[in-house]
């Protein structure tokens, strides 16, 4: 059971990587990448490090999203 | 042809990652060389000598105190560089 | 070869972590946009957190929070140590990183790299 | 954004929202978590609040003055508590041997100087994100030329 | 500062704790103590955005059961739209006509106002685009579920719960 979780969790790493590489609007990659976090997050619980999933939780998916957005509203959402 | 270039060099750092994988110690066996006298002595001896339920939170802060008080400095220099880059006069 | 197979599906998630790091050293270099080019170094971040907090892990056991009077296996701690200042370290070289790349868009307009170049290469 | 819903569930969440991050920290040596994640869920915190009603407001809340002196202050913390430590007669950065109060392992109040490091840390973290984001959306025009 | 903000702080502040006790599951009484000055200290920090006396029903027993009542039901047309929602995704026509819906409810405070939009929210097939005073614009994935809400029985249950 765990075996498949884990498969399938990492799996959908490699899906979100490739897909914030192939975005072409910076927003949408943005969004992405903050869901590669929050698998990330989910990853270390899976490898028993309950104190990187919190980290994880709130800097990846929280500061460094909103630091990329408040950089995309001061630029341009457009490649 | 400058895509060409990198495409190959990537292709040869890839090949020989996946190689070292191959080569590594199975994961999450507990004889692995990793897993040696360092982490039991931080295990067994960590309650009594910081105090601390959670040893990471031990380790940070006591063991390796050093190791985060130059952590802070660094989170201290990174916010003082990026002010002093937004601040900054256009001309 | 089916040796060779098996033991990467085992340590799959070391080789899942050397692909994070491919993934995200190709688009450091190929892609000229800036902000891309930032997401592409936190995915590499992301790839060596990874590859470090796995070698920690052993199998069956739990998280290092002591429980008085319960004998079990506990991971190496040391790895999720270092990894847990290495994140903020990652998010403080990206909040500057992003500030630069305000400052480059207020002086020329455009986020993207080789125009960038191209403009410096024809001020005299 | 001025918008009805938005703002009154945040107003109702950003005091639970604290309270978490405050027992994240505060618990940092009995359950996972500690300085870095529980600064990170104050600051978010508080930008939830800046972002729900507006900048302004959020401004007059936690002023840059004030994220100053956190900023500053919970490195000196965290210095001064080791200069005890030779004060003491030990070496930079000592807990226990130093003389500090260690308590019963499990409680709350136990494990010497980790419990003051660990609180200095997290308001320095939470401050340095909200300085981070202020920053970085700001407006312009304002504060040169 | 006046009596009526007096009683919000005291009960901002039992709320809390009841949530840090939660959370700690421990009644061990340093952990108590830190969490009252804890839960003090955030009260006092938020004493500004605090959901007023003028802006809430008022908190008593009745209206508790009311409250608990109102969840109930709320659970119970959730499984209904969910049934519904799924008949028309699942079904080979799709059946479905987006419409909007501007309407207006007799509710007097925010917060039954805000509890009322996110109730439509939570029932599949309809969605609280915008609340701009007392008017609210639903979208509804079919035309009869979008005229549903106009007057559903919840907004009777809120209103019964503002009069006290």
């Amino acid at each position: 059971m765990s075996i498949v979780l884990d498969t399938l969790l990492l799996s959908f790493l490699i899906v979100c990587a490739v897909a914030v590489a192939r975005t072409r609007d910076l927003l949408s990659a943005i969004i992405i990448y903050a869901a590669y976090s929050l698998i990330m997050a989910v990853i270390w619980l899976q490898l028993e490090a309950p104190d990187i999933a919190i980290t994880e939780a709130a800097i990846g998916a929280g500061v460094t999203t909103l630091l990329l957005i408040a950089t995309i509203s001061k630029t341009r959402r457009e490649e | 042809m400058r895509l060409v270039i990198i495409l190959f060099f990537l292709a040869l750092i890839g090949f020989t990652l996946v190689a070292t994988v191959a080569e590594m110690p199975l994961y999450g066996h507990p004889e692995n060389p990793t897993n040696n006298e360092v982490p039991e002595r931080f295990i067994e001896k960590g309650t009594e000598e910081t105090g601390v339920m959670n040893i990471i939170g031990g380790i940070l802060v006591d063991y390796r105190a050093f190791d985060t008080l130059g952590e802070a400095t660094v989170l201290f220099v990174a916010i003082a560089a990026a002010l002093s880059a937004l601040k900054a006069h256009s001309h | 070869m089916i040796e060779v197979a098996l033991r990467l599906f085992e340590n799959k998630y070391f080789l899942v972590a050397m692909i994070l790091f491919i993934i995200g050293f190709h688009t450091l270099l190929t892609h000229s946009n800036l902000i891309k080019k930032v997401i592409g170094m936190n995915i590499m971040d992301t790839a060596i957190f990874l590859f470090f907090v796995s070698i920690g892990y052993v199998d069956g056991a739990v998280a290092p929070i002591i429980e008085p009077g319960v004998e079990q296996a506990y991971i190496n701690p040391l790895p999720t140590v270092l990894i847990l200042t290495g994140i903020v370290v990652a998010v403080s070289v990206t909040a500057f990183a992003l500030s630069l790349i305000v400052k480059l868009y207020e002086s020329y307009g455009t986020l993207d790299a080789e125009e960038i170049m191209r403009i410096r290469s024809n001020e005299p | 954004m001025e918008d009805l819903i938005v703002r009154t569930i945040s107003r109702t969440l950003v005091p639970f929202i604290q309270v978490y991050g405050l027992y994240i920290i505060l618990h940092g040596h009995l359950t996972p978590g500690g300085s870095f994640s529980g600064g990170a869920v104050l600051g978010s915190s508080m930008i939830l609040f800046a972002l729900s009603f507006n900048l302004e407001r959020g401004a007059k809340k936690l002023s840059h003055d004030a994220s100053t002196v956190l900023e500053c202050g919970g490195i000196l913390i965290f210095a001064m508590l080791g200069f005890y430590g030779i004060l003491a007669g030990t070496n930079f950065l000592t807990n226990l041997k130093a003389g500090f109060y260690p308590g019963v392992p499990g409680e709350f109040f136990s494990a010497g100087f980790i419990i003051f490091i660990t609180v200095a840390l997290a308001f320095k973290v939470a401050s340095t994100v909200i300085t981070l984001f202020y920053n970085l959306i700001e407006t312009e025009g304002e504060a040169h030329d | 500062m006046n009596g009526g903000h007096f009683k919000t702080y005291i009960g901002s502040t039992l709320a809390l704790f009841v949530f840090w006790l939660l959370i700690t599951w421990t009644f061990h009484y340093q952990s108590v103590i830190g969490g009252l000055v804890v839960c003090i200290l955030v009260v006092a920090f938020c004493r500004d955005i605090m959901i007023f006396g003028e802006e809430r029903p008022r908190v008593t027993l009745l209206n508790f059961f009311r409250l608990i009542k109102y969840i109930a039901s709320l659970i119970i047309s959730m499984i209904e739209a969910n049934i519904d929602v799924a008949k028309i995704v699942l079904s080979p026509k799709m059946p479905i006509s987006p419409t909007f819906i501007e309407f207006k409810t007799n509710l007097k405070y925010d917060l039954t106002k805000v509890v009322f939009a996110n109730s439509i929210t939570l029932t599949p097939g309809t969605l609280t685009v915008e609340l701009e005073d007392d008017v609210y614009l639903v979208h509804g994935l079919t035309r009869k579920h979008a005229e549903g809400v106009i007057d559903w029985h919840m907004a009777l249950k809120l209103m019964e719960m503002e009069e006290g």
